[in-house]
């Protein structure tokens, strides 16, 4: 059995490359996607740390995670096509007039 | 209602009630305005007269007290707490005094937003009679905070050209030192679960170490209000700017407040720390009167260089205070007084002259004893006192406080009594140039240029005269006669100094 | 207390009369004096004024017939705090009414003298409505100058000490818009100006005198300091002569002693009778006044007595040379003030107390008759000039016509002062001309009158216990009687030099009655105190104040001596300035073989201008600095406007690129470097409004946190 | 499965109805005409009160809600005095919220019945915020405030800003709920669970493992994020600026009280003995904000804008009175300070928005500084109310800024962090610098502004400016409420 170690090694490192994403990718859409990865690592760790255990607490809210993150989804998404009608563009470096 | 009906209460927010009205008043009606305000004043001034028939001159100790509880929830023991005695009923009389005479100052100078100034005013008298009788550290800051709010209006509106700068300057500036002194207010309050000061007094025991922090920090806010040297920076500007009645309470009363805070918390809460500081308080104070003197005496603007001499004349109040001996603190408050009445009067009578040239330069004046007897008269009466002649206010609160201040063992260096009486030489100097440029000598320049815009210089009218006499007879009364007032102050000094003397260790 | 005394003939309650009368008289003045008519005006002043010296009688009488014993006449509490106690209470005793009948005395005449002099005075200078505003002062002088030598206290003292101080200021700058010439000028008030600012240095002194008195002695009330004064003396004499010392330098303000003199030459810019009564017969003696009174204190330390008589004794000497070389008329008789003066200070320090009063009562006589008459003179050129100006205008001659006078412009400026322009007014004002010469021989010292007696016993005194300081004084009697003889030729003898003095005109009786007055005064002065026995009046009549005083005789070598260097002197000056007239041009005779040692003494030996070099400039410069670059360009404009506003500018510039606020920060603005800017530029980045670096500011946020845990 | 416990139903009573009401309202809505939406406006506003009569009702009660099986002390969530009094103070914040909505829809054109529903969610998660005692509550809490509130940011929708603004909150909330969550998970991992009061006693007994602080830190992380914490701040100017006014208004008050109640509950109970590490933390936090918000704040020409960085300077300002949570003696003290400057905080800053909402035209103009040129001469009371505000925001007598204020250094001194008090009152100074400038605009220059009469408006600033006023003179029950806001502690 691979150790939980590797689990909560690769969720860090799911996290991470989410975060980075965040903060490297221009497109709404690809960070909005890199989010999702976040939030999937964390539950990764979740289901490995209700593993160690031996809950059923980490897995319930592993699901929990999902639904709320496919809600964020219907709002995100709503939210970039209303700009995508107006600026015809989902890069969010051009979405700074509001600064200072 | 027996709340209300407390004297204290009721010439503290008399004025509240003139507010009030006010508001429901026409704001065209400009005479009705100011005769309102007036004699809301008035009242105010007939109230604490009535103080001081109650008043028990001999107890030292609070009187007419009103004490009910404030905020007592959640470990909070916060009291409406008022009380005069010695070291606050002249200034209260003081206050009460020059707000009516301030406001009558104001019938030509202020034509503009009448009804707001009025509003201001009264605003303004009741933070000031507030703070004078405020006994609870939590109340006293509100009071204290509270003035500053009508006085920026005062300043930033009916101000002069730069009356923004010097509004904010004001206000940012006060509002430094109360900061600091909402921090050290909540020590005590915090060790000793109540914010009464009497309360506080009598449980003492401070350490020493947190008494010299809570000292700088209330020093901190009382020095700039003072304002000692050199954290004078803005007191010309906010002189020069602010229409005359500000200035005249600026100078008058609100200056006082400062000093009266060191007498009423620095002095009896940190005995100890104000001990040990007392040579570095006398320092500062010493620098302060050479220091004022000697800019008044290179200004050419005729309020800033009144405005430098309150630097000066403070400092000799801030000596008296740590000389910490009942002559220099009694010297001190009376000195207080004096300059309420010497400064007040000299800003009026600069007013008025401003109201007619509309300049402040010295050098364009000259020889107007000869063209306006009556002025250039009350002017150097005014002036003598302010310089200190003997026979004149002026000169009783100085040289007690020098007296004071000479043999003081908390200072312990009769050094700074000897500097700071070279004050009264280079005050002498800047009082009489001054003088001498504006009132004597050969017709100034402005007379000519008046006269291009066809208007004549004019003597002092029957109004301004009405309120100089007052001045005038405070300033002869207590040169001549201040047994009177001493015997308001002196027991309550006494009883303050035994205290000292008690509770510290290097007073013998 | 009061009465402890209860006599039936004592009159001391009548004490605070003093004060009241001359106020009364002022407050009169002031009130509902603008609707009377000048004699009327003079009329109450000189009623006051002669009310404070029947007060005085009555007081001196009562004095008397108590054998000598004095009162203390309480009025009022005064200062009570703290350990400190005073009153306002009068101290009646021969001391204190010698001088109340000086001051109220000469006062007296002096005021009716001035009713004459003012006269012309506020017409000349063409503002008669100033009349009122004189004899206001002049009686609030009196007050004042009461106050002084009645108080019972040091500081009560010191109240009347300044007040005269006031009083001078405003009589000295009474025609404060123009100059001695009666130019628009600031001349009159700068003077007044200094006058006031000098004393007031003296004035520290004697302030800082009371504290230590206060401390050490525990009063300043004058009886308690003399009894708790030995016993310091014993413990800690270095206290009493550090008191002494600063009461000092406050009698060298008040009677103008080296090196605080200066003040009083200058104080001659006021109206001749302010000369004669303020700054000759009685405020300048204020101070001899003081160390009598305070003689237990001198008594007590010697070291600081030889100070003083030093002082006095140089200060004779030093201004006697001064007045050598003035040619003003009332300049030479200031001179000679501050040289009698120094006489007196020298006689009280040598504790020779009685000669000290007595010199000061002859003094106040003669120098008063010298300087009225001078008025006199200066009046009579001026309406001699005036005449000379309605005739060149072929107008009438007629003075007494306002309206003439004050159309009448000087055609020049000319200086009736000024001796060059004077000359054998001998013969056009004879009675002043006699007036004036008894007035000199006093002086000057001639027997029999009263200078003689009162210089003589200075002298003798000196010659016994400081015979340096007595040839230091013999020499100045000398110079005095150079100084006056040369007065008298180039006034009143030989020719005179301009068309004015020819033309001078004698003065009224007003003013000449109360002069001959002064004159006889002046020749019976001596009366008070001749050194025979049995003739020491005045000594024994201070001896009720002063305790045992040595009471000397008549020294023939001393008189002989002063006599002769007083002649010789007086033929001197004739040699040089009596035996040919000089002409308007002619330089000074002594300038030839005197050389720079004139020079000198015509212009002060150049005090005024170390003075303003040292003292006035330097105080101006520090205080130009402190003001214009400490306080306003460092403390005012760099610190507050450029540290504290300009690194909220900068802030305000860190999110945009313009001030933010043009309207409110244009108060602030002041410009910001060029580095402020570029940091401001970078700052701005930060807030960039991309959505990116707001997640990396989050993320670095978790990162320092993280860090932290970690590292700790 | 467990029958249903009315006692649990009790717990969460007031939310339920609200929630309920919420989603009747978004159907009854759709029958409501264009033309009188005032009366789902109405209906909101009515739900609101309706909730805040029982939540008010549960004052002093103390229960656990929906507990695992024998285990009482294992439970989602909690009624305590802490939790009705935040609540209380959002719906507050949400009746205050619909009073300034309703005109200023209307005025812009963007009138529709879901702004108020999507309101009456955001504040039920709020509300459940304030009573989450496991740490999947508050995440699932946090959602459910913050997804109605990127909507409502991006409710303008023909605004260009204000779809900036949805996205941009959208995002970086998004992200931030990332790292909360991950946060919990580690939490999770290192205690083996999320209840609040299991993860107390678990912390309490080990010495506190790595694993564990950085699950906490990173939970502060993204509550940090919500309050508006330096440097987790940036989000808040640009989206209270592009997002409508009222909509910023309530988000200013009532996110921040949510966050605040989840910092304290969480914190409070959960990880009082990682206070050492922590504490640091949150000085450093508090210290920044308080200096960055203020500071910038100076910079702003726009009134929203210096606003939000105000906002943002007063988290730090509450946050500092956190900063010694984990000294049981202080504690109390500091929950009360927080509270009650939350309270005064809440209706000052409702009052200055509605002074804005009053003054913004179509097309954000007069939204600037200078636009209040001249407000005292054509609108006193205005102008009046405008000066209260901005005193209190200052912290000045008599307003309740300043009877908070004293109230939270009082907390700080308490603790003994006296350098962080320096560091308040300072800034509280360099804070005075920019809200005096809108006082001086108001009365000290001419000017023309213009602004519609809306009743509700002026009456919830009028009413503001009053309470502000009255409340500091007399703050004797504010102070006895605020003390009453006792965290349940296990």
């Amino acid at each position: 059995m691979v150790p939980q170690d590797y689990y909560i090694a690769l969720s860090a490192i799911l996290f991470t490359i989410g975060a980075l994403g965040v903060l490297i990718r221009r497109n709404a859409l690809i960070i909005f996607m890199s989010i999702e990865m976040m939030l999937n690592a964390a539950n990764l760790a979740f289901v490995t740390f209700a593993n160690t255990y031996q809950h059923l607490n980490g897995r319930i809210i592993a699901f929990f995670v999902i639904a709320v993150a496919a809600a964020e989804v219907a709002v995100g998404l709503a939210l970039i096509v209303a700009i995508f009608k107006s600026k015809h563009s989902i890069d969010v470096d051009q979405m700074s007039s509001l600064k200072g | 209602m027996e709340f209300f009906l407390q004297p204290l209460t009721l010439v503290t927010f008399f004025p509240l009630l003139g507010v009030l009205l006010l508001f429901f008043l026409p704001s065209d009606k400009k005479n009705l305005l100011r005769w309102t305000a007036m004699g809301f004043t008035l009242g105010t001034l007939g109230i604490s007269l009535w103080v001081l028939e109650l008043f028990n001159a001999p107890n030292p100790h609070l009187q007419l007290v009103a004490k009910y509880d404030w905020i007592t929830v959640a470990g909070w023991n916060i009291q409406y707490h008022m009380g005069v005695d010695g070291l606050s009923i002249l200034l209260l009389l003081l206050t009460t005094f020059l707000t009516p005479i301030s406001i009558f100052s104001t019938w030509t100078a202020v034509e503009e937003r009448v009804k707001e100034f009025m509003i201001f005013f009264l605003m303004l008298e009741i933070g000031m009679v507030g703070v004078f009788l405020a006994q609870d550290l939590f109340l006293f800051y509100v009071f204290w905070e509270f003035t500053l709010i009508p006085m920026y209006f005062l300043i930033g509106i009916w101000g002069g050209p730069r009356r923004i700068y010097a509004a904010i300057k004001f206000f940012l500036y006060t509002m430094a030192g109360s900061g600091l002194m909402l921090l050290a207010l909540l020590g005590p309050g915090i060790e000793g679960k109540t914010f009464s000061l009497p309360d506080l007094i009598s449980s003492g025991g401070i350490p020493t170490n947190t008494q010299f922090w809570l000292f700088l920090a209330f020093t901190a806010a009382f020095a700039i209000k003072v304002p000692m040297w050199p954290l004078h920076s803005w007191l010309p500007d906010a002189h020069v700017e602010a229409p005359t009645a500000g200035s005249v309470i600026l100078a008058g009363v609100l200056l006082k407040m400062g000093t009266y805070g060191f007498l009423r918390f620095n002095i009896p809460l940190f005995p100890q720390a104000a001990v040990d500081l007392a040579p570095w308080m006398a320092l500062f104070a010493t620098i302060g009167i050479l220091y004022g003197a000697a800019l008044a005496f290179a200004q050419s603007d005729v309020k800033k260089l009144v405005a430098y001499s309150s630097v000066s004349h403070l400092g000799f109040v801030i000596l008296g205070l740590f000389a910490l001996n009942p002559e220099g603190i009694s010297g001190a408050i009376l000195q207080m007084f004096n300059h309420g009445i010497s400064t007040g009067a000299l800003f009026l009578l600069v007013g008025m002259i401003y109201e007619q040239t509309h300049t402040r330069e010295i050098k364009v004046y000259g020889g107007l004893w000869k063209i306006t007897p009556v002025f250039g008269t009350v002017m150097l009466i005014v002036a003598l006192s302010s310089m200190g002649l003997p026979g004149l206010n002026g000169f009783i609160g100085e040289f007690t406080i020098l007296l004071g201040a000479f043999g003081s063992t908390a200072i312990n260096n009769p050094w700074y009594a000897g500097l700071s009486a070279l004050g009264i030489i280079m005050a002498a100097i800047y009082i009489l140039t001054m003088f001498q440029n504006m009132f004597l000598g050969p017709e100034g320049s402005i007379v000519e240029e008046l006269k291009k815009r066809g208007h004549v210089l004019r003597d002092l009218n029957r109004r301004e005269i009405i309120i100089m006499i007052p001045m005038l007879i405070f300033i002869f009364w207590v040169g001549l006669y201040p047994k009177p007032f001493f015997d308001l102050i002196g027991p309550t000094v006494d009883n303050l100094v035994a205290a000292l003397q008690t509770t510290t260790l290097a007073l013998p | 207390m009061l009465f402890s005394e209860a006599t039936t003939t004592s009159f001391f309650s009548l004490a605070p009369w003093l004060v009241f009368a001359p106020v009364i008289g002022l407050l009169i003045n002031i009130i509902i004096g603008g609707r009377f008519s000048e004699k009327l005006i003079g009329a109450v002043a000189s009623v006051a004024s002669g009310a404070t010296f029947i007060v005085s009688l009555l007081l001196a009488y009562s004095v008397w017939v108590g054998h000598g014993q004095g009162e203390s006449i309480f009025l009022a509490e005064w200062i009570h705090v703290g350990s400190l106690s005073l009153d306002w209470t009068f101290r009646v005793d021969s001391l204190s009414t010698t001088m109340m009948l000086v001051v109220s005395g000469v006062g007296t005449l002096i005021h009716i003298y001035a009713i004459g002099y003012m006269h012309e005075d506020v017409r000349f200078k063409n503002d008669p409505s100033r009349f009122r505003r004189f004899f206001v002062f002049l009686n609030l002088f009196i007050a004042a100058m009461m106050i002084l030598v009645s108080g019972d206290s040091y500081l009560m003292l010191f109240v009347g000490w300044e007040g005269v101080g006031l009083c001078s200021f405003l009589l000295i700058g009474f025609w404060f818009e123009m100059d001695t010439l009666a130019r628009p000028s600031w001349a009159n008030s700068n003077a007044a100006k200094k006058a006031f600012i000098v004393n007031r240095i003296g004035d520290l002194g004697f302030l800082i005198a009371g504290f230590l008195m206060f401390w050490y002695l525990g009063s300043l009330q004058f009886d308690e300091v003399f009894a708790a004064a030995p016993e310091l003396a014993d413990t800690q004499p270095g206290i009493i002569i550090a008191i002494t010392l600063f009461l000092l330098v406050g009698v060298a303000g008040k009677s103008a002693q080296i090196p605080l003199f200066v003040w009083l030459p200058d104080a001659m810019a006021g109206p001749t009778p302010v000369s004669a009564l303020i700054h000759a017969a009685t405020m300048v003696t204020a101070g001899v006044y003081l160390i009598a009174r305070s003689a237990p204190l001198y008594n007590l330390v010697e070291g600081a007595q030889s100070v003083v008589v030093i002082v006095g004794a140089a200060t004779a000497l030093f201004a006697a040379t001064i007045a050598v070389g003035q040619y003003d008329i009332k300049k030479v008789l200031a001179y000679s003030t501050i040289s009698q003066l120094g006489f007196m200070v020298a006689a009280v320090g040598m504790g020779a107390y009685v000669a000290g009063i007595f010199h000061l009562v002859t003094h106040a006589f003669f120098k008063a008759l010298l300087f009225l008459s001078a008025g006199s003179v200066i009046l009579g050129l001026e309406r001699g000039h005036h005449l000379l100006a309605h005739a060149h205008n072929g107008g009438a001659a007629d003075h007494d016509d306002e309206e003439e006078v004050r159309r009448t412009e000087p055609a020049e400026v000319f200086d009736p002062g000024d001796m060059r322009n004077m000359g054998g007014i001998r013969k056009t004002m004879p009675v002043t001309f006699w007036l004036y010469m008894i007035g000199s021989l006093a002086l000057v010292g001639i027997i029999p009158f009263a200078g003689f007696w009162s210089k003589d016993e200075i002298l003798l005194d000196a010659s016994l216990k400081y015979p340096a300081v007595y040839w230091l004084l013999s020499t100045a009697a000398f110079f005095t009687a150079f100084y006056m003889g040369r007065q008298i030729w180039m006034v009143f003898f030989g020719t005179a030099r301009h068309e004015a003095a020819a033309n001078a005109q004698e003065s009224p009786k007003i003013m000449t009655v109360p002069l001959m007055v002064l004159a006889g005064l002046s020749i019976l002065g001596g009366l008070l105190n001749l050194p025979f026995k049995g003739f020491h009046n005045l000594g024994h009549w201070l001896e009720f104040t002063l305790g045992e005083v040595e009471l000397l005789g008549l020294d023939p070598t001393v008189a002989g001596l002063s006599t002769l260097l007083a002649l010789a002197a007086i033929f001197i000056s004739w040699l040089l300035y009596g035996r040919v007239t000089l002409k308007q041009a002619d330089r000074d005779p002594l300038k030839k073989p005197l050389g720079f040692v004139f020079t000198g003494m015509e212009n002060k030996w150049f005090v005024d201008e170390a003075y303003k070099a040292m003292i006035v400039d330097r105080y101006t410069d520090v205080c130009r600095f402190l003001a214009d670059v400490i306080d306003s360009r460092f403390w005012h404009d760099w610190f507050h406007e450029k540290l504290i506003v300009g690194t909220y500018n900068w802030f305000s510039n860190t999110g945009l690129n313009y001030y933010a606020d043009q309207k409110i920060i244009d108060a602030f603005a002041n410009g910001l470097g060029r580095t402020t800017k570029y940091l401001s530029a970078s700052v701005r980045r930060i807030q960039n409004g991309f959505v990116r670096s707001y997640a990396l500011s989050v993320f670095l946020g978790v990162v320092l946190i993280l860090g932290y845990l970690i590292l700790k | 499965m467990p029958p249903i416990n009315f006692n649990d139903i009790e717990v969460l009573l007031p939310l339920i109805i609200l929630v309920i009401w919420a989603c009747l309202l978004l159907l009854v809505d759709l029958f409501i005409p264009k033309k009188h939406k005032w009366l789902t406006a109405l209906l909101a506003a009515f739900g609101l009160a309706l909730t805040l009569g029982f939540t008010l009702s549960q004052l002093g009660s103390e229960s656990n809600g929906f507990c695992a099986t024998g285990k009482p002390s294992i439970c989602m969530v909690v009624l305590d005095g802490f939790s009705v009094l935040v609540n209380a103070l959002l719906l507050l914040t949400g009746l205050l919220g619909v009073a300034l909505a309703y005109g200023y829809l209307k005025r812009m054109g963007i009138e529709r019945g879901e702004y108020y529903t999507l309101m009456l969610f955001s504040i039920s998660g709020m509300m459940l915020m304030a009573q989450a005692s496991d740490l999947i509550i508050v995440f699932l809490a946090l959602e459910l405030l913050s997804l109605p509130l990127y909507v409502l940011s991006a409710f303008a929708r023909s605004n260009s800003d204000s779809q900036e603004a949805g996205l941009k909150y959208f995002l970086l909330g998004a992200f931030s709920s990332g790292f909360i969550l991950y946060g919990i998970a580690l939490v999770y991992g290192a205690t083996g669970s999320t209840s609040l009061s299991q993860i107390f006693e678990i912390a309490s007994v080990g010495t506190s493992s790595l694993l564990l602080t950085i699950g906490a830190a990173l939970i502060l992380v993204g509550l940090g994020f919500k309050v508006a914490a330096v440097p987790f701040h940036m989000w808040t100017p640009d989206v209270y600026q592009g997002a409508p006014t009222p909509v910023t208004a309530f988000m200013t008050a009532g996110a921040k009280i949510a966050g605040f109640a989840a910092l304290l509950r969480v914190f409070g109970s959960a990880f009082p003995n990682l206070s050492e590490d922590i504490t640091p933390i949150l000085w450093a936090l508090s210290a920044a904000t308080m200096i960055v918000g203020n500071l910038l704040a100076i910079a702003q020409t726009n009134i929203k804008r210096m606003l939000a960085y105000s906002s943002i300077a007063h988290t730090g300002y509450i946050l500092m009175a956190f900063v010694p949570y984990g000294n049981p003696e202080v504690a109390p003290v500091s929950i009360a300070a927080g509270l009650f400057y939350l309270f005064a905080y809440t209706i000052t800053n409702f009052g200055a928005w509605g002074v804005v909402i009053a003054l913004e035209q179509k097309e954000s103009k007069g939204l600037q500084i200078s636009d209040y040129a001249g407000l005292r001469r054509k609108y006193p009371v205005l102008a009046g109310a405008m000066t209260v505000f901005m005193f209190s925001l200052i912290g000045f007598p008599p307003t309740l800024g300043m009877v908070g204020k004293f109230y939270l250094f009082r907390a700080v001194l308490s603790g003994g962090y006296t350098g962080l008090a320096i560091i308040g009152v300072v800034t509280s100074l360099v804070s005075a610098f920019y809200y005096l400038r809108v006082v001086v605009n108001m009365y000290m220059f001419a000017g023309e502004p213009k602004t519609d009469n809306e009743f509700w408006l002026r009456f919830t600033i009028a009413g503001a400016a009053l309470v502000t006023v009255v409340f500091s003179l007399v703050p004797q029950g504010l102070f006895a409420w605020a003390s009453r806001a006792v965290l349940k502690l296990f």
